[in-house]
C-alpha cells in the first residue's frame, strides 16, 4: 500500500517539474519519468499488459517529443497568459478539485475491485468463462480482440486517422501551383 | 430486409482504408469509389427508417460484448449524416482540386464519417467514447488541411479544446463504471433507476455535459468553433456545423440524460442556460463579423442553442409531467437539428463557392455577385430565408414548434428569446446578401465566373431539401415515420434500457 | 543526420535484431502472456526507430520507404477489418464472431498453445504490423520534416 | 486517498493545458491528464493481494477447471482493457498534435501561441 503513495508522490513532484519548468527538454525529460513510474504503478496494480504498452508508447512518445524540440533552438517562454485568465482557471480548477474529492467516497474504497460489488458485473463472467469461452489465456486479450473486439477495431482506426492526418499536415506543398480559377 | 447494423461502420470504414492505397495516381478511382460509398451509406440509412433492432456484436450477450442500437433517434441521425455527407463529398470532388493529397482527404471524410455513424449507432458508453475520438481526430486533421497560418492554429487549438473534452469524459466513463460496474448503457441506466443519483453519477453528469458540451461549443465551451469552422476547407465546414458537433455533443447528451441519467428539473435548467447562452451570444456576436465563413461559424453557436433549447426544455417538462409539451419541445429541437443540419452545410457550401470564385472571404471585398455568380445566389438566399425563419421555408416550422412549446408550458420569456434570436439572425443574413450578392462589384472581381459541375448539384439539392423540409411536419406520414419515434425515444426513457435487457435475457 | 559514431552503430546493429525479434514474440504469444499486438506493434516500431537514430534517416528509409510503410498500414488495417467481417460468412450476426474458436477449435483442449483461442492470434498479427508500420512513419515523418520554407518567416 | 492523488494529477494537467502557452507545454499537460485518468481506470481494478488477469498453467485444477483461488484473486480485467485503447487513443492524438506543433513551428519559428496569434494579424 505504502508503495502507491510513494510512487503517486513521486509522479506529481515530476509532472510539477514538468509543468513549471522553463526548459522544454528537461520538461520531457520529467515527462518520460511520470510515464516510466505510471508504468511501474501499473505493474504493482497487477496489470503487466498495461505495464509494457505504457513503458514502449512512453519510449516511443519520448524519441519523437524529444526530436520535436532538441533541433529547434528552445524558445525559453517564461510567463502564462493574461492574469484574469489564469487566476479564473486557477479558481474553477480548484473548485472542480475539491468537488472530485467528495466524489470518491462513492467509489469502493481502494484495493476493493468494482467488480466485486456488483452481483451482475461483466468482468466476473470474464474471469470465469474468459478461458473456456474464448480459448485465451490472456484475459485481457480475450477481451479486447474477442469480447470488445469492436472498441479495438476503433482503436486501431485511431491511430490509422492520426498516422493519415500527419501525413497531410506535414505534406511539403499544400495546394496546387496553378492558381484557383481568378 | 434489415440491414446488419455493423455496415454502417465497416463499409465507410473499409473505404476509407483503400483510398490511400489509391495514391495520386488513381485519383479519379478514388473520388468514385468514395461517391459511390456515401450514396450507398445513404441508401442503406433511408431503409431502417421506422426500425428499432440491436445487433449484438461478436455473437456475445451484453453486458458481455458490445451492442449497437438503431432506433427512431439514431435512424433520423443517420439520415441526416448521410444527406450531408452526401452533398459534401459531391461539391468536394471539384473543391478540392485546388489542394493536393486528395485521396488522403477523401480517407479522412470518411473516417469522420465512420466516427459519427458508430457514435449514433453505439449502445456502449466507452465503444461511443472511441468513435468519438475517431470523429474528432479526424477532424482535427481536416480542420488543418490547407496548413495554412489560420488553419495550423485553430486546428491546434481545436485539438487541444478537443482532447481535453475527451480526458474528461473518460474520466466520467471511469466514475460511471466505479458507481454501477458495466459500461453498457442499458445496464448503467437499469443500475441509476434501481438504485438513484449518488454524487460519484451526479458529478460524472456534470463531466459528460462539460465534455460533450465541449464538442457541441455551447456557450461557454464555444472558444475554438469561430477559428476552427471557417478555417476548415468549405465542404469539412459543411459537414463540421453540419452534423459533426450535433453528433459528437447533442446527440451524446440527449440519449446520456434522457435514456440513461434520466432527467431531472436541475439539469434541464442547467442546459437552459447554455442554450439561451449559446443562443444569444452567438447571434450578437455574429451580426459585427467581416469573414463570411466567421460569421457562419458564430451562427452555428446560436442555432445550435436552438437544438440544445428544445432538448433542454424537454428535460424540464418531462421531469414536471407536462408530456405533451415536452414531446413539442423535443419534436422542435430535433427538427431543428435536421433543418439546420442541411441549411448551414448549404450555406459553407455556397461560401466555398463564392471563395473559390472571389479567392477571398472578408464581405466588404466583395459585392454584386448576384449577376457573376446566380445560382449561388439562389441557394444561398433560399438557406438564408429558412435559417432566419422566413415561412415558407425550413426554419421557420422548428422554431414555431419550439415557440408553441415555450408558450404551452407558460416560459413566455423563452417564447420571446426565440424571436429576438431570429431577428437577429434575419439581419446577420441580410448582412450577407447586402454585402455579398448586392452593392457594387469590385474591379478586381470582374472576372470571376460561376462554379460548374458537381458543386452546382450538390447545392441544388440541399436547396430543394430546405424548401421542402416543412413537408417533414406537414406531411402526418414522414411526421410519423421520421420525427414521432425519435422524440418517442426521447420521451418514453427508461424504455430503451428495458427494451434492450428483455431482448438480452 | 549522417548518424552516430561506429560504436553505437555496430552496437545497435546487433540490438535491433534482438529488439525486432523480441517484438515478434511479443505479438505472436499475445493471447497467452502480457503483451498483445499493439505493444508488440511499438516494439517493432522502436528497432526501427533504432537504425534511424544511429544511422540516419536516409539508411532507415532504405530499409523501409515512407510509401511502403503507408502500404503496410493499410494492408495490417485491411486484414484487421477483414478477420473482423469474416464472421459475417457465418450468419449476418457474425460481426467480430470469433468463427475459428467456436467452430473448429470449441471442444478441443487448447488452452495455453500457440495456436488457440481462434481469431485472436492472427488480430494480434494484424494490429502488430499495422501499428509498427504507422509508428515508424510517424517517427520518419516528424524527424524528416525539413520544408524549404524554413526559418522564411521567422524575425 | 490514491483516487485523490490521482484527480490531484489530472487536476495539475488540466491546469497546464489551459494556462500555459508553449504548445509543448500545452501537449505535455494533456499527457498527464491523460496518465491521470489511465490510472484512474487501472486503480478501480485494483485487489489489494491479488493476481493479474493472466491464467497460469498452475492455475489449472487436476480436473481441467479455472482454480477457484485464482477467480477469488484476480483483479478487474476490464478497465485493463479499457487502458490499453485509451493508451492507443492518446498516442494518436500526441502524434498528430506534435505534427500541427512542428508545421506550427517551420511557420513562425516559435512555440509561443500568443506570438503567433499575433503574427497572424
Amino acid at each position: 500500500m505504502m508503495i502507491f503513495y510513494i510512487l503517486l508522490l513521486f509522479m506529481i513532484i515530476a509532472c510539477l517539474i514538468a509543468v513549471q519548468t522553463d526548459n522544454l527538454l528537461s520538461s520531457i525529460i520529467c515527462v518520460g519519468a511520470v510515464g516510466t513510474i505510471g508504468s511501474l504503478m501499473f505493474l504493482f496494480l497487477f496489470a503487466p499488459d498495461i505495464a509494457i504498452t505504457q513503458v514502449v508508447v512512453e519510449v516511443l512518445a519520448l524519441v519523437v517529443m524529444i526530436r520535436v524540440t532538441i533541433s529547434r533552438d528552445v524558445t525559453f517562454i517564461t510567463g502564462d497568459r493574461e492574469l484574469f485568465g489564469t487566476v479564473a482557471s486557477i479558481v474553477i480548477i480548484l473548485v472542480i478539485f475539491l468537488a472530485g474529492i467528495e466524489v470518491f467516497r462513492t467509489l469502493p474504497a481502494f484495493g476493493v475491485p468494482v467488480f466485486s460489488q456488483f452481483s451482475n458485473a461483466a468482468s466476473q463472467t470474464y474471469i470465469t468463462e474468459g478461458l473456456p469461452k474464448t480459448g485465451a489465456a490472456n484475459i485481457i486479450a480475450a477481451i479486447i480482440l474477442d469480447y470488445r473486439g469492436y472498441d479495438t477495431l476503433g482503436e486501431a482506426t485511431v491511430l490509422f486517422t492520426s498516422i493519415i492526418g500527419a501525413t497531410v499536415i506535414l505534406r511539403k506543398e499544400t495546394r496546387k501551383t496553378q492558381e484557383r480559377s481568378q | 430486409m434489415t440491414v446488419p447494423l455493423p455496415v454502417f461502420v465497416a463499409l465507410p470504414l473499409v473505404t476509407a482504408f483503400i483510398l490511400p492505397l489509391c495514391g495520386d495516381r488513381y485519383k479519379r478511382l478514388a473520388t468514385l469509389l468514395a461517391n459511390a460509398a456515401v450514396l450507398a451509406l445513404l441508401v442503406l440509412a433511408i431503409t431502417t427508417i421506422g426500425k428499432s433492432y440491436s445487433y449484438q456484436v461478436g455473437r456475445w450477450s451484453i453486458p458481455l460484448g458490445i451492442n449497437m442500437v438503431l432506433d427512431g433517434l439514431s435512424s433520423l441521425l443517420l439520415i441526416t449524416i448521410s444527406v450531408v455527407s452526401a452533398a459534401s463529398m459531391l461539391f468536394s470532388v471539384r473543391y478540392m482540386e485546388q489542394y493536393t493529397a486528395k485521396t488522403k482527404f477523401l480517407s479522412l471524410f470518411m473516417l469522420m464519417l465512420t466516427g459519427m455513424n458508430g457514435v449514433v449507432l453505439s449502445g456502449d458508453i466507452f465503444n461511443l467514447f472511441v468513435f468519438l475520438e475517431i470523429a474528432s481526430i479526424a477532424s482535427y486533421a481536416l480542420v488543418g488541411f490547407g496548413c495554412e497560418h489560420e488553419q495550423l492554429e485553430a486546428a491546434f487549438k481545436y485539438a487541444v479544446l478537443g482532447s481535453v473534452a475527451s480526458s474528461l469524459i473518460l474520466f466520467a466513463i471511469g466514475l460511471v463504471y466505479g458507481n454501477t460496474g458495466t459500461l453498457n448503457m442499458a445496464y448503467i441506466s437499469q443500475a441509476i433507476q434501481t438504485r438513484g443519483l449518488n454524487h460519484g453519477l451526479t458529478f460524472a453528469l456534470a463531466m459528460f455535459i462539460a465534455g460533450f458540451g465541449l464538442k457541441a461549443a455551447l456557450v461557454p465551451f464555444h472558444a475554438w468553433l469561430p477559428d476552427a469552422h471557417p478555417a476548415a476547407p468549405a465542404p469539412v465546414s459543411a459537414m463540421l456545423s453540419g452534423v459533426l458537433i450535433k453528433v459528437l455533443g447533442i446527440y451524446a447528451i440527449a440519449r446520456l440524460l434522457f435514456n440513461v441519467f434520466g432527467v431531472s428539473d436541475t439539469v434541464g435548467w442547467v442546459m437552459i442556460t447554455l442554450a439561451v447562452l449559446s443562443m444569444v451570444f452567438g447571434a450578437l456576436l455574429g451580426i459585427v463579423q467581416w469573414d463570411f465563413k466567421r460569421l457562419l461559424a458564430y451562427s452555428s453557436i446560436s442555432q445550435i442553442g436552438y437544438v440544445a433549447l428544445g432538448i433542454g426544455m424537454g428535460c424540464v417538462l418531462t421531469a414536471e409531467g407536462k408530456l405533451k409539451w415536452a414531446s413539442m419541445a423535443l419534436l422542435g429541437g430535433l427538427l431543428h437539428l435536421v433543418n439546420h443540419a442541411v441549411y448551414k452545410a448549404l450555406l459553407f457550401l455556397a461560401s466555398g463557392s463564392v471563395q473559390m470564385a472571389t479567392g477571398t472571404r472578408r464581405m466588404n471585398r466583395m459585392g454584386g455577385l448576384a449577376a457573376k455568380m446566380p445560382f449561388t445566389r439562389l441557394t444561398c438566399t433560399i438557406a438564408s430565408a429558412s435559417i432566419a425563419g422566413i415561412p415558407p421555408f425550413s426554419g421557420f416550422w422548428s422554431k414555431l414548434i419550439l415557440a408553441i412549446a415555450a408558450i404551452g408550458a407558460g416560459y413566455y420569456w423563452i417564447a420571446g428569446i426565440i424571436v429576438l434570436v431570429s431577428v437577429c439572425t434575419l439581419i446577420m443574413y441580410l448582412k450577407v446578401q447586402r454585402y455579398v450578392f448586392l452593392g457594387e462589384l469590385p474591379d478586381n472581381l470582374r472576372q470571376c465566373k460561376e462554379n460548374k459541375g458537381t458543386m452546382l448539384v450538390a447545392m441544388g439539392v440541399l436547396a430543394l431539401l430546405c424548401i421542402t423540409m416543412g413537408a417533414l411536419v406537414l406531411v402526418p406520414s414522414l411526421k410519423s415515420s421520421l420525427l414521432d419515434p425519435a422524440v418517442q425515444v426521447l420521451i418514453d426513457r427508461f424504455e430503451y434500457s428495458a427494451r434492450l435487457l428483455a431482448g438480452a435475457n | 543526420m549522417k548518424g552516430m559514431t561506429v560504436i553505437v552503430k555496430t552496437v545497435s546493429s546487433w540490438t535491433k535484431v534482438l529488439i525486432f525479434l523480441f517484438g515478434i514474440y511479443i505479438v505472436f504469444f499475445g493471447h497467452l502472456t502480457p503483451g498483445g499486438g499493439f505493444a508488440g506493434g511499438v516494439i517493432l516500431a522502436c528497432s526501427y526507430v533504432l537504425l534511424l537514430l544511429a544511422y540516419g534517416r536516409e539508411f532507415a528509409e532504405k530499409n523501409l520507404s515512407l510509401g511502403t510503410a503507408s502500404k503496410f498500414d493499410c494492408a495490417g488495417a485491411l486484414f484487421f477489418a477483414a478477420i473482423a467481417l469474416a464472421g459475417f460468412l457465418y450468419g449476418s450476426a457474425g460481426f467480430f464472431y470469433n468463427f475459428i474458436q467456436q467452430q473448429y477449435l470449441a471442444g478441443h483442449n487448447t488452452a495455453f498453445k500457440l495456436v488457440s483461442a481462434g481469431i485472436i492470434p492472427l488480430a494480434n498479427i494484424a494490429i502488430g504490423f499495422k501499428v509498427g508500420a504507422s509508428l515508424f512513419m510517424i517517427v520518419i515523418l516528424l524527424s524528416a520534416f525539413r520544408p524549404e520554407m524554413s526559418g522564411r518567416e521567422k524575425e | 486517498m490514491p483516487y485523490t492523488l490521482c484527480f490531484l494529477l489530472f487536476t495539475i494537467g488540466l491546469l497546464c493545458a489551459v494556462v500555459k502557452k508553449n504548445m509543448v507545454k500545452i501537449i505535455i499537460g494533456l499527457m498527464i491528464m491523460e496518465y491521470a485518468v489511465n490510472l484512474f481506470l487501472i486503480m478501480l481494478g485494483y485487489r489489494t493481494g491479488g493476481a493479474a488477469p493472466i491464467i497460469d498453467r498452475t492455475n489449472i485444477n487436476p480436473e481441467g477447471l479455472l482454480d477457484p483461488g485464482f477467480i477469488a484473486t484476480s483483479v478487474d480485467p476490464l478497465p485493463q482493457a479499457l487502458v490499453l485503447t485509451s493508451i492507443v487513443i492518446g498516442l494518436g492524438t500526441l502524434a498528430l498534435m506534435v505534427s500541427i506543433c512542428i508545421r506550427t513551428y517551420e511557420r513562425y519559428g516559435t512555440f509561443d501561441i500568443t506570438q503567433i496569434r499575433r503574427l497572424q494579424g
